[in-house]
């Protein structure tokens, strides 16, 4: 079954993005698809390359990045929303004349289009928030 | 086939647990996960609400987020199945869709 | 994957302005306009305060998004629904709601707002193939 | 001096204004912001709460916030008064402390 | 400003690992150790949830740092409020909860853990001076 | 009166960083001093100078730092918190091998015990959160 995750929270604040990344790892394990990981509100927080947690903690977003890898998953960050809260990529960092950049590669930019896609292209869709 | 609800916060913090047990359907599911395990524990004044769900929906409650804030399958009320990450996603695709009370 | 069309639910239960969720669910709203599918809105709990009248930020600060909701008839989404419970526990009346409306294949102006009971909210939300909430 | 208290959250979605009230003193001030003016308005399934708080604690909304969501004075409970921004500072001052209730 | 010791207060209303407040409320209790405030520490609502015994996160993946409360007692954080009616609702009883203890002067070993009913509880915020609550 | 603001939520998701905005505006306007603005949990999110919000809303973080620097207002982002969200400055990146910072230099970067001693030096702390 494909399914496609929406996350509407950042990383360790809420445990949105864990259960999320539990989830995910979980319905692979299983041998279903996960089409595409949408994040949106705060949830754009988690695609940041620039965090640094405590040893002792989790780190969500190397974790998702990993996950990400092994499997190929689709990784999307909502532009709109992430433009608000100050997360780039370093192309929409040139085009908006900004001199810092902080998106992990393993993730994406891109329009909310894509969260509508995913609801369409997939079996399920599900949403972690607050 | 019947929907999903997933239920993520405390009952005794907020109200997305009451809404979804008012708006959810007879036969429907309910999984509660992350600070939501709690309305599931014996004893507390909530527990009438979800003794009534029991009776015409299935109730379940993710273990992994119980164990977390210090409780077990013991502590909580007769009827309400605890699944693991696997279970959730058995769940999720049993059902006919999944909506999140947030 | 099937070409049909599936019915996308977006469910608003959270107040205006206190978060963001009620403004960028009307971003993927408008957004979803776009793919032809089957949209509808609900406005239960304090989702119904996200539609009341006379929104008026110039002394809070806070963007007023509420005439958005205004443009969802051209962009045909004409479903919204508002639950009957919810408004009552508040002390509302559909008077205190935007008059949103929508104009038919005919050209006239119709309400775009429907007032649903508890129990046929349950029933709205249990046909859908996608539901958003927030 | 008595202590002023602030509520952010609806009292239709959270429990906070519910802990505030039952954990607040006589003669101290609860200041209602954001989400929670909507829970000065009338014939609310709240308003019952409030009215009886009013009898002992004073009662005040943020009106900025309360125009935000598309009211004003005339839809709020009477004995509940509107202040502004610096009301809410004077409010502050001339209590002895300020507890938020999140 | 007056060097006179203040009364601290953190309240903690929130249940663990769902958000970070308690997490990271507790790290602001641990750095107020070195002011040598008088400090005292609330646990209401679904704040009990943050001392309850056998948290085990290993499935779930959080940190559990429940243990770091064990540390209060050491820097001598042992005013530990917890409101009667609030483990009431939820079930409880002081059994739940972890048995936190610091030692007196005399090396004895005493409870950090004081019950109070809501009565008491709105005294003791009362004559605060800092309220920090999560 | 002297006033310690402490916001622990990020911009946008929640009106809490509003709100102390509009607060403090109001205090210094009646002639109250602010002590300390103190950004901590998510709070720390609002000190990116990264953010391009649309053209017709606000600007959250280049409000704080108009007000900040009309003001001179010591506004401290919690080192810890901002650790665990990739909130840094050119000192911390440099320190710990990342290759972008993010902070306003309208904010400085530092530990917990200011908010201890800014609930100590003013003679209220008000708290703006979820």
């Amino acid at each position: 079954m494909k399914f496609t995750l929406l996350i509407n929270e950042g990383p360790y604040q809420h445990q949105a993005s864990d259960t999320a990344y539990q989830f995910a790892k979980a319905a692979l394990e299983k041998g279903h698809e996960i089409y595409r990981v949408f994040f949106y509100n705060d949830g754009v927080n988690n695609a940041t390359r620039l965090a640094i947690p405590p040893q002792d903690d989790r780190n969500i977003t190397e974790n998702w990045a990993a996950l990400g890898k092994e499997h190929e998953l689709d990784m999307v960050v909502c532009i709109a929303a992430a433009q608000r809260r100050g997360m780039l990529d370093a192309d929409e960092a040139g085009r908006q004349g900004k001199d810092a950049d902080n998106i992990h590669p393993a993730f994406r930019i891109s329009g909310l289009g894509q969260l509508v896609e995913g609801g369409i292209q997939a079996d399920r869709l599900l949403t972690f928030g607050d | 086939m019947a929907m999903l609800h997933t239920v993520n916060k405390s009952p005794f913090e907020r109200n997305s647990l009451n809404s979804c047990l008012t708006k959810s359907k007879e036969g429907s599911s309910i999984l509660l996960i992350e600070d939501a395990v709690v309305g599931a524990l014996k004893g507390t004044k909530v527990a009438d609400d979800l003794t009534a769900a029991i009776a015409n929906k299935n109730v379940y409650v993710l273990g992994s987020d119980l164990n977390t804030r210090g409780f077990t399958e013991a502590d909580i009320l007769d009827g309400i199945k605890t699944v693991d990450y696997a279970g959730f996603v058995d769940l999720v695709a049993e059902h006919s869709n999944v909506q999140s009370w947030l | 994957m099937s070409e049909s069309i599936k019915k996308f639910m977006f469910v608003n239960t959270k107040a205006p302005y206190g978060t963001v969720y009620a403004l960028e669910s009307l971003e993927v709203v408008l957004i979803s306009a776009a793919f032809d599918q089957d949209v509808s809105l609900v406005f239960c709990d304090d989702g119904v305060f996200q539609i009341s009248n006379n929104q008026n930020t110039e002394a809070s600060g806070m963007k007023n998004f509420s005439n958005a909701y205004k443009a969802l008839g051209d962009y045909d989404i004409n479903k919204l629904y508002v639950e009957k419970e919810s408004l009552e526990e508040r002390g509302l009346t559909l008077d205190n709601i935007m008059d949103l409306t929508y104009e038919d294949e005919d050209w006239a102006e119709k309400p775009s707002i429907k007032l649903v009971t508890r129990a046929e909210l349950a029933d709205l939300m249990d046909e859908q193939d996608v539901v958003i909430s927030s």
